[in-house]
């Protein structure tokens, strides 16, 4: 089959966000001969969720590689390759399953460019898709955007929207710098009207986007819990709240500037997501805003998210995923008699 | 002063393989890989080794057919392997410690345990959740090859404390691969920590074929990195299975220190109900692989020998029936979840922050009305 | 030697840190026969840091041992171990060296109890000494306590005097859970008169104690950064700023009640620790101060933190170690001003 | 069909040793570990490897020295190393890759690197700082084995990209522990990566003993379970060391894949110089490997051979007098650092926060009056 007709046939319907996060690969792959994919399953199977699907079939074994199962091996081989000028795109598994990898992600991915003066750039994307809502047995589910946030030297980048799929993992793939880019897995089957024959333009890394524009308060989120933001935004409206959402896109760079200037106008901010609480990235993200808009706010910026615990099992697994309803009892929190 | 050299000779140049690995067997590999254990086996090991495998089998048919009803989160089947896994469960001790992986459902039930709890990490209920002390069958490990240095560990905590036990740690071919391989290994070497580690070989890790995943004539060889035995066996002759697993474990025993056995074997079905097999391997090979299959290898030894007649068959095959039904009959009801217990277990004591958000979830689950 | 006359002779003169954590392991393994020391070096030579000195000679090479270097390897046999009934005290020889552990931590330490609902307890102690300012060269001064905090499951500890060195690695030790134990390396060679002759009686894990009394506002720190803030609370005296200082001692569990205690009182807070800013452990603590104590707040929580990139060289490292100075422009931050 | 057996035969059993790894060797184990290389060798290799290693020797005095008078941060020492390190880079052509540990500064040296850059990890100045490009010198890497698989992940990049490039990687004998070790060399010998593995075998991981590392018979033996020749030198002889390195990089780069070598030697000094070696080894022990010290054994063969007189001595001894002169010199000044460089190299730009940080930094050093 041809790119043509592969095209052709996408685009008679709407695109998921796993077709879109493939065709940003495909298309970075096919313009830049240095950059590969390796990983467990990505050759012949297309990976487990077929994200990197067909790639070894145009490309070659060699620009989409089947590794050995050694997460560790793997992106300390990636590390080798962008020392030789490549840009590898690594597929981590599953979110645990990143774990194995970690000491060459903290030790090594993140700190090489620094180590050396900047003489040596470690332009590695390491894809993981993250989080649960998908009835995933244990360490498939784990929300790991904590561990990368608290890591100078990694951008940590995770889209919402299948137009983002595509647009950030192009601008991931592009960067000089590593970055971790967190691929929401429950929405990976999410489908847009954004077409595969007509990309958008690549949307710089760093910037945080507003998805709804509201007066009463923010709510702040990114990845897997957007879908959620929009839908209580939606019913607050019905009870008299306007809400702004801002879809972060990038936890690393953070973009104060959109998140502060929505909270300044708003007064009040919940961040939603669905890691873990207690020293999650939501504390950063309050915290932040808190330090930069204080004399704005009506009240404490609250946070909406997974419960502290590990990742529960496929059964129980949506008494622990924020939902609609948590984030309305958020909001409903934030003090609004005080304004009148 | 010491010997006269520090080192033995150097070791032989190993040349590695320039053709891919093969991987089919031929009509019948078993005379090649397995030992003479199924001719010289004591019928009555036969007879109950053919049981449970034909038990073990119904068990993947039953559990794959409740992924298909909803029942199960997700099964990886060991359709084809069940020798390996009945087998060396079979051998081990009472007092002995399982360590099994995710796909090592048949080990864990051949030890005694509740099918039902066996599949409580499949069927989504809970992350294994069962009392690992009530058969020694440790959980249900997903990260791969994690679960060997606990296996280590505790056969060496065994050993410290005197106790005459013996872990066995079961680990794919794919496992093989992870650092967590080599650093049990090493260490169970070093501290002749009382282990044997069994790698089923089954061609497969997911859809990565063996000859992705090592250039080593075979796994067994990576034993001698470690200065420990390599033992290979046919995964599908349960007798040779038995007979390798068993000596390994005497061998821990009597102090002798760890071992590692390669069973080679074929995943028949896909990785999981989830996979989709067809995408990387062809038709014919799987064909060949049944019919090397470890029940008919099994049958032909017994049939031969005049101990399986009809009656026998259906015998077992009734037992392997009534299990199934009782299988099929309990997970078909609810299970009884309580979803306070999500806080329950993270520490000995709930931590306040964890106080406030179950009072949270109480609340939530009230007002649906929906709590115990 | 006799333990008699070691403590007579450790006892003439004022203890420091490293003697403390040792004679913990000591009393430990005295008292419990399932308590069990392993790592790298910690026999013969008795640790890098002198740390385990002795308990080899004392206890045998089983009771503590020198293991192959392999630290994933060394903590999953811990769990085993665990599994078994013992009670692993493992060393990681630096910070930036638990990395290579970090699955096992994480899909296993952290979860076991969990995972079996309560019947497989992992009581391991996992000791790192963490932190800078001892001119280490790179990935010996990490402060990873983010990473740790992060992962529900672990207890994380550390103590910031001798005293509490020797207290809470017994609480340690003796916990059903698993403790992260992080000894601030820079002060393992603080001395006070606590002597091992009378051991403190075991505090309990989980409390945050105030170290200095004060009025007008918060330092809320932990670990090394404790003595820089009672330094500057001295300093901030003069300049008519009583501040009150509080020592967490235990990041998980979190001890709201007695910092949000002193918060209510002072209406101002200042969190100061080493470890980078962006994702560390302060905007989870300034997020939930100000959740719970907004209305008492008369200025946003500040952090005061190590700077948001790798640690730096040894030559180095004072520019990005948050100092008295430090601490004291956040201090006066504080929108002193508001209040009058 | 394929073969008839898919798999060779077993492996011969082995047998772990029984005996406590023995440490020491006899008056003169060069001739039992060593190949014959010191004799065929050719007079300018024997007497190029004679001044490197004179020149290595003073280059690990000089520095320990330093470290006294409080110029680095820390000095790991390869005093009794020098052959493995010399030799080995001198193997290397100018366009391969040396991948290094922290031990490893005069293999960097012998690359022809600035010896001030080579130390200002360990001076304190930058971590590394070097531009590993200039002569293809990764930065010495201090997380144990964590450079091997880079070293295979650059080998197969240039093998894909056609250019006739073998990288070599050094690691220590406690780092073949470690699972990035095993994880390398499986990587390198399924990809067949033009990468040689040289394990400097001292003897001691900081205090722990070999025979606390591995049960194995040789650490060169752990090559079997990757399916790469596996080959044992003496450390002490240069020109064998140079002998077996090269013939593995023509072997890489000719396409044969990996070799995984190890070289028995011995660290004279302590870990660093903040080790104290008398708490956990014996005088005796370091002075029969003193003995067997690589220049020594250089010395022996080229006197015998006329090819070393008082000359030729006094010239090499000169030359690294001279080198350590300049050593010194250079590092008693005070580098020059700005300390804004922190937030120079985080990222390819600054972020928001950094940029905040980075004023605030200014700010400081501007009051102190500090800053350039
Ligand atoms: C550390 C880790 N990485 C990746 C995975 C995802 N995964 C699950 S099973 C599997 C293949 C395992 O192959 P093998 O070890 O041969 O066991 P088999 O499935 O054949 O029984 C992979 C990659 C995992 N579970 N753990
Ligand atoms: C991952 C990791 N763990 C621990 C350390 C601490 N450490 C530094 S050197 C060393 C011993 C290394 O021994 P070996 O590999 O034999 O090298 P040698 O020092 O003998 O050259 C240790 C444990 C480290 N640098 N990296
Ligand atoms: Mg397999
Ligand atoms: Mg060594």
């Amino acid at each position: 089959m041809t790119p043509a007709t592969t095209e052709a046939r996408a685009a008679a319907k709407p695109a998921t966000m796993a077709q879109a996060l493939k065709r940003a690969m495909r298309d970075a792959m096919a313009e830049d001969p240095s950059v590969h994919v390796l990983g467990e399953d990505v050759g012949t199977l297309g990976g487990v969720f077929r994200i990197t699907d067909g790639l070894a079939a145009e490309f070659g074994d060699d620009r989409c590689t089947d590794t050995p199962l050694a997460e560790a091996g793997i992106l300390g081989a990636a590390v080798g390759m962008a020392m030789y000028g490549l840009r590898p795109v690594v597929e981590m598994q599953f979110d645990a399953f990143a774990y194995p990898a970690f000491e060459q992600l903290i030790s090594h991915v993140a700190r090489m460019r620094n180590r050396t003066r900047g003489r040596m750039p470690l332009p590695i994307t390491v894809r993981v898709p993250y989080g649960g809502g998908i009835g995933g047995v244990e360490h498939h589910s784990d929300s790991s955007e904590a561990y990368y946030m608290a890591t100078p030297g990694l951008q940590v980048v995770t889209p919402a929207t299948v137009e983002d799929a595509y647009g950030l993992l192009r601008a991931a793939i592009a960067a000089d710098d590593p970055v971790v880019f967190l691929e929401p897995k429950r929405l990976y089957w999410s489908k847009s009207s954004w077409s595969p024959t007509a990309p958008a333009k690549v949307p710089p890394l760093g910037r945080a986007v507003v998805r709804r524009p509201g007066t009463g308060a923010t709510l702040i989120t990114y990845g897997p819990s957007l879908p959620v933001c929009l839908e209580a935004a939606e019913a607050a409206a019905a009870e008299g709240w306007d809400l702004e959402v801002v879809d972060l896109r990038s936890l690393v760079p953070f973009d104060d500037e959109t998140v502060c200037a929505s909270v300044r106008r708003t007064g009040r901010a919940v961040v939603v997501h669905e890691s873990t609480g207690f020293g999650g990235p939501g504390g950063e993200i309050a915290a932040r805003v808190t330090e930069r808009c204080f004399h704005h706010l009506e009240a404490p910026v609250l946070r909406v998210a997974g419960f502290d615990i590990p990742y529960p099992p496929p059964m129980l697994e949506r008494h622990h995923l924020p939902g609609v309803d948590r984030v309305l009892d958020a909001v409903a929190r934030l003090q609004w008699e005080a304004e009148s | 002063m010491r010997a006269v050299a520090h080192r033995p000779t150097p070791p032989p140049a190993w040349q590695p393989r320039t053709d891919p690995a093969p991987l089919l067997p031929d009509a019948e590999p078993h005379r090649l890989l397995g030992t003479d254990a199924m001719a010289g086996a004591d019928p009555e090991l036969l007879l109950s080794l053919y049981d449970r495998l034909v038990l073990g089998r119904r068990f993947n048919t039953q559990a794959t057919a409740l992924t298909k009803q909803g029942r199960l989160a997700v099964y990886p089947s060991s359709t084809g392997q069940e020798a390996c896994q009945v087998a060396a469960a079979l051998a081990l001790e009472r007092r002995d410690w399982l360590f099994p992986s995710y796909r090592d459902t048949l080990a864990a039930v051949t030890r005694g345990m509740d099918p039902v709890r066996v599949l409580t990490l499949l069927r989504g209920d809970w992350h294994t959740g069962y009392d690992p002390y009530e058969h020694r069958v440790a959980p249900l490990s997903t990260p791969l090859a994690t679960q060997l240095p606990h296996a280590v560990g505790l056969a060496h905590a065994a050993r410290l404390k005197g106790d005459d036990v013996v872990a066995l740690a079961l680990v794919g071919d794919g496992g093989t691969s992870e650092g967590d391989f080599h650093e049990a290994l090493n260490f169970a070497a070093v501290w002749r920590a009382p282990v044997v580690f069994l790698v089923q070989n089954n061609g497969f890790a997911i859809s990565v074929p063996l000859a992705k995943q090592t250039a080593a004539p075979s796994l067994a060889h990576k034993a001698v990195g470690y200065g420990m035995p390599g033992r290979l066996v046919d995964g599908n002759d349960a007798p040779a299975v038995h007979q390798v697993v068993s000596e390994a474990l005497a061998r821990a025993r009597s102090g002798g220190g760890p071992t590692l056995i390669e069973a080679v074997t074929y995943r028949i079905e896909a990785h999981t109900n989830a996979d989709d097999a067809t995408r990387y391997r062809e038709e014919p090979e799987v064909e060949l692989w049944r019919r090397h299959d470890p029940i008919l290898l099994l049958e032909r030894e017994l049939t031969g020998r005049g101990l399986l007649d009809e009656d026998r068959r259906r015998s077992a095959a009734d037992a392997a029936e009534a299990m199934a039904a009782e299988l099929r009959e309990r997970m078909n009801a609810d299970p009884v979840l309580d979803p306070m217990d999500l806080f329950a277990h993270v520490y000995a004591e709930k931590t306040g922050q964890l106080r406030e958000q179950s009072e949270l979830l109480r609340a939530e689950l009230t007002a649906e009305g929906e709590t115990r």
